[in-house]
């Protein structure tokens, strides 16, 4: 048993993390946060010139990582930077393409950073039900066009899908079964509105009318679970390095704000809740370790830890948010202060790929099932 | 007990019901309804038709064009503006400066201000805090030294909401250092035309230009501009905590806004059936529900207990804490109803962005945490 | 609108209040607790004659109260002192009696002292439901015993079962149907198992075989309703007497105890959690007189208002019992300090008649049927 | 990161599950899994079942008798310990007195007083708390002055749990008044039927007789039983409370519990379904089962990141507050489960007596108050 990250980890998360703190700085990240693209190419190439796009696959796949605890020193480094460049959608949607075996070519550009992909799993009835599915796969047309479908409905809160050049998208498959597909955004009947997040860069819905696909596979579950158990670790992961930051931020507040005369970290109440504000982090954090590590298990154990860190993170994330907001005060609430971003995004990671009510509703019916 | 309404205050709520039918614009309650942020005009029309009826000056006397109810009636005008979406007035000028006028404030100040509040010639502003003064208010910098027939104003005020918009700042100002923190503030009426003062916005997480930060270089404010006697603002400040405590625990707003919540989960789909039939979320949902009646119950106790509106601060304190954590709960289970769409920036409805910026309610207003310390000092007599 | 007491109910609780801070004080409390009886008649009879009883019930009824705010005084002053004697009991049956306009002459018996009454409605596999019922009710075989009937079955944790003469009894009538008895107890058929209760005095099981019985209604359900809405707001009420003696008790210790040279008063994380139990007391005092003042109204608005009440003075009960102690330490916990006599009590009325779960859904359902 | 047991481990836990297969007697296993009160022999009996085995004294070094097992061993022997119901250790003399006589004791006192631990000999009592002494335990004002060959102790402890069965108390006493409150205690190894001790027992909420209060008057201790040097006994005291960390999360035997709450649940029905099955009482189950998984993890991480058993302060701080509010959240779940089945004083398991009892997991052991300060402190480091 061992809780230290392998040397080669963290030598990979301390480069990436000394180039965020060079390159990225929260200047920087508000500006390219701000921007019409809400993004940036170059910084997206800059980092994946670092390796840090290989890090999220494996060597099959032409990568040099792909497992829990890769993803875990990426995202933790992201969050702690508050990076909006597109990850998560390239981390899904590439492994998907992986573990499809497909498109190896765009998986080279995408380790490359010479593209980025979007993953659309969510509708907006579905909820984070990932087999909540209405857009509706048919058979191309052409009889000649073996492996080409055209794919209609709509995708929501997809993000950066602006910065995407394909996204995987699943869709519903004759009457009782699923597919996940590659669509070319840009094409035809894949229409992108695109808007801001709350907590910085862009997302959109994708409206797709006889939009053109490709079939990745005709069982999609099985490899939606996965995929999506991959992105919560990443989030989960994510949501640590955004904590720690906004803990760190809180205790050199109280340090240093003084009110009454005296510092304001002399208050006993205060003390009390950021003690308790620190448990809940190292407990998020164990739990982001034991679904790293479950990643590649079987089942049942993986997705009760996903659930289990999903939730948790959930929760931590919001008590983080308020209380390092408060303990603040009016200060936290504003958007001079690195802190409120920071505060957003613990926030919003709780929105993403199911929050708190359902992961501990699905801790418990796999429970019961497993 | 009894916790009926009269039939004589029945017909009350029947009036302003029937008001607000007939005069509340349509555009400014589905404003209010759906969190969208109202413009300075939009807040300057609900001003002129409540002050047409009468009815912008709730809390004052009579005799200066307030409205002289009882604490039922005023209790029911919220009730009844809430349930319509109605906009809250903006309290600076009517709930604010106006009390303090009333009870500290000279003739000829009551003659010239208290009408102007009313017919919208000026907008009032509130320059309490300061970046180094929240909590510890008492602790504050910004001086006004006297120098003839004018005071010379130095430093800075912040969080000024929608400062903006005003031509006029009520402010604290420290006119002596001698003594006790609160013995030498004073309380000073200021022209923001005047030479000297700049505005700043802030700009809050929700991205929105709500608050401000007020520049006073070499300000000179007219003697006949202090409000009671120098040195005694503490006190006058201090009044107005105790004043106005209807509004505090924001039941009304919470009832309407709780309505508004279970229409949004009602329209969100779990598992195929409404999100008010999952049982975590219809749990949070009837959580903070029960905690709000209960609350009703408690703002009333408190407000009658404390008959002419003066309730004993704690009391108060208690009303402002719970009344923001149930508010605050509310807009949470907005956000949490809207599930992935809650990311957004821009919301059709606003909700992510309320979420945020009412943060605010347990911070600014005193922080809840300062109401702690009301309470158990109270509580604890020591 | 008006928050006070009538004169009468003050002068009421006035009264009983002063004779219980004399003649209940808490070692007279403990004696009788303790006794093997689990009850004092002599307290009784004297409780009895102050008109304590007659509160509980309306003038029809022999009585000169029976509103919700007579229990309200009543039973406030019952938990301010701990009382042990038979008062639910009493007052859900003799309730029943009176609704169902039977037996008036045991009912001005219990308004005299004279006796005491039982209401047996939980079974051990309702859990606080009242139509759960496996209790059988036959007719009497003698063809001519009209009116009397045999009950079969087994009601559990009835408090203070042997101070009582009669239980009122509900079982299952037929199919569909469920009555509500008199049973005389002691009578053969009727046995009555007692134990010690976890928050003082006793209380007991019944097991019934064939055993002889008054059918008062044949349509028990609804006014088992009504019975149990009483019994709740009564308890809600015993709540807040409870819970205003734990934060009298925590807040004359923190005042006192000293450690670290000054009053525990004076430290800050202890003052804002005791802000919360105020907080918490006195929006259950809110949501007590919200239950009182619905018990005479329309069914739908009453049981919302009685299973809010009882899911707050249960959420409530809980953190002042568990703050109290653990604000006072280890002096908290032991039996010779009231404060845990109080703070059992507390978190057992959480048990009666439903608790905060159990509530709380009844609250959601109602809230969708009404 | 590998958070597997390698098969060397997983085979000591073959071991271990197999000894208390055999060992175990099911009569205590039953007491345990009940929460029954286990007698002086009851203990007496499985310390000396462990002690034939080699492993009463887990965390001592092999020389002195004790095991010499690496943290993962230590942790899955307590694993199987908790999952088959086995009593724990009486904690007092293996894992509180043996570790400071084995760092601070003189050879001699090691050689007398180590295998008395072991083979039961002595059964050891703590002196720590004192009526005026709790929280602020350097404050404690139990004497002992020297006299020739004795110290001479007067003064009055408390809480001294199990003490009815000790026939020896390890106490913290004042031999100095100088200096900081600190400075002037020393560690003195006291035999209970020295004239002059009184033992009266303090009966618990749930009617137990667990602690006791011990009240010394004019007591004659020999010198020899001074541990290490006169003065310095915070020192020692202090050495305890980092040394034996692996048990303070109770993860193991909160693993344990949960899986008798989930039992009794399924055994309780709600609207004819198991409780299990009920959507708040599962959710607040799954609440703390994920809470108790992370927790298994967060110890893990405190006990191998702090190598030798010595954790930094605050991270078994940390452990001890989430560990002890998981426990009591488990006893309260239970609790909850029996619904009205809870009220009866005996209920077969003693379950509403256990969470009783379990509320002094969050006082007793260095408050929970007394973590968070030692938490902050590391944090603000101010």
């Amino acid at each position: 048993m061992n809780f230290t990250h392998s040397e080669d980890r963290q030598m990979l998360a301390d480069t990436f993390g000394r180039h965020l703190d060079q390159q990225y700085t929260i200047d920087v990240r508000h500006r390219i946060s701000g921007s019409p693209e809400g993004w940036s190419r170059e910084r997206w190439l800059g980092m994946a010139d670092l390796g840090i796009i290989g890090a999220l696959f494996d060597e099959r796949s032409g990568g040099y990582g792909g497992s829990g605890f890769d993803l875990a020193v990426v995202f933790e480094q992201l969050g702690r930077s508050l990076v909006v460049e597109p990850f998560l959608g390239s981390l899904m949607a590439g492994q998907a393409l992986a573990k499809a075996g497909c498109r190896s070519d765009l998986l080279a550009q995408l380790i490359a950073g010479e593209t980025a992909l979007a993953f659309a799993s969510e509708e907006p009835q579905s909820r984070y039900d990932l087999a909540s599915l209405t857009t509706q796969a048919q058979p191309a047309q052409a009889q000649h066009d073996h492996g080409t479908w055209t794919l209609s409905g709509r995708k929501s809160v997809i993000p950066q899908l602006e910065a995407a050049s394909h996204a995987v998208v699943s869709a519903r498959l004759g009457k009782d079964s699923a597919g996940l597909f590659l669509v070319e955004l840009g094409k035809p009947g894949a229409v992108v509105s695109g808007y801001k997040m709350v907590d910085g860069g862009r997302g959109g819905d994708l409206t797709l009318d006889r939009a053109s696909a490709t079939l990745l596979t005709d069982n999609a579950l099985p490899l939606l679970e996965e995929i999506t158990a991959a992105g919560i670790v990443a989030l989960s992961w994510e949501a640590v390095g955004v904590m720690d930051v906004l803990k760190k931020s809180t205790l050199d507040y109280l340090r240093t704000r003084k009110q009454f005369g005296i510092p304001i970290g002399k208050f006993q109440a205060l003390q009390h809740r950021i003690v308790n504000v620190a448990i809940e982090i190292e407990q998020a954090r164990s739990a982001a370790i034991n679904a790293a590590a479950a990643l590649a298990g079987p089942r049942a154990a993986r997705e009760r830890a996903v659930s289990a860190a999903k939730y948790t993170v959930g929760r931590a994330g919001t008590i983080a948010a308020e209380e390092s907001i408060q303990m603040h005060g009016g200060i936290g609430m504003s958007w001079e202060l690195p802190l409120s971003h920071y505060a957003k995004r613990a926030l919003m990671i709780g929105h993403q790929l199911g929050d708190e009510d359902h992961h501990l509703s699905r801790f418990i019916s796999l429970a019961v099932t497993g | 007990m009894d916790l009926t309404f009269t039939p004589a205050e029945e017909a009350f709520r029947a009036e302003v019901r029937a008001f607000l039918e007939q005069n509340l614009p349509s555009m400014l309650a589905e404003k209010i309804r759906t969190a969208q942020r109202l413009s300075k005009s939009d807040h300057e029309q609900w001003h002129a038709i409540l002050n047409q009826r009468g009815w912008l000056a709730v809390h004052w006397p009579v005799e200066h064009g307030g409205t002289g109810w009882s604490i039922e009636q005023s209790y029911i005008f919220e009730d009844e503006l809430s349930r319509a979406h109605a906009p809250g007035v903006v309290a600076f000028g009517p709930s604010m400066l106006g009390p303090v006028l009333i009870k500290y404030g000279s003739e000829a100040q009551k003659r010239y201000w208290l009408p102007r509040i009313l017919d919208g010639s000026d907008w009032w502003c509130q320059g309490y805090s300061e970046p180094g003064a929240g909590s510890d208010l008492a602790s504050l910098k910004t001086s006004a030294v006297r120098d003839g027939d004018h005071y010379i104003v130095n430093g800075q005020k912040t969080w000024t909401t929608l400062g903006q918009h005003a031509n006029m700042i009520f402010c604290l100002v420290r006119t002596s250092s001698e003594g006790r923190k609160q013995e030498g503030i004073s309380f000073l009426l200021i022209d923001m035309k005047t030479p000297g003062i700049e505005v700043r916005p802030i700009i809050l997480l929700d991205g929105e230009h709500e608050v401000n930060e007020i520049f006073f270089t070499n300000v000179k404010v007219p003697v006949e501009n202090l409000v009671g006697t120098e040195n005694k603002g503490w006190t006058y400040a201090k009044y107005l905590l105790t004043y106005e405590r209807t509004g505090i625990a924001g039941v009304s707003r919470s009832i309407a806004a709780l309505k508004e919540l279970r229409r949004i989960a009602q329209a969100q789909l779990r598992n195929g059936k409404p999100l008010t039939e999952d049982p975590l979320f219809a749990a949070r949902m009837a959580r903070v529900d029960i905690d709000l009646r209960n609350m009703v119950t408690t703002n009333l106790r408190v407000l009658l207990a404390s008959g002419d509106g003066a309730a004993p601060l704690e009391m108060g304190a208690m009303l402002k804490i719970r009344g923001t954590e149930i508010r605050q709960e509310i807009t949470r289970l907005a956000r949490i109803a809207l599930g992935p769409q809650a990311q957004p920036f821009c919301t059709p409805e606003g909700i992510t962005a309320q979420y945020l910026n009412y943060r605010k309610l347990s911070i600014f207003g005193g922080s809840n945490e300062v109401q702690r310390e009301i309470i158990s000092k109270s509580l604890l007599e020591m």
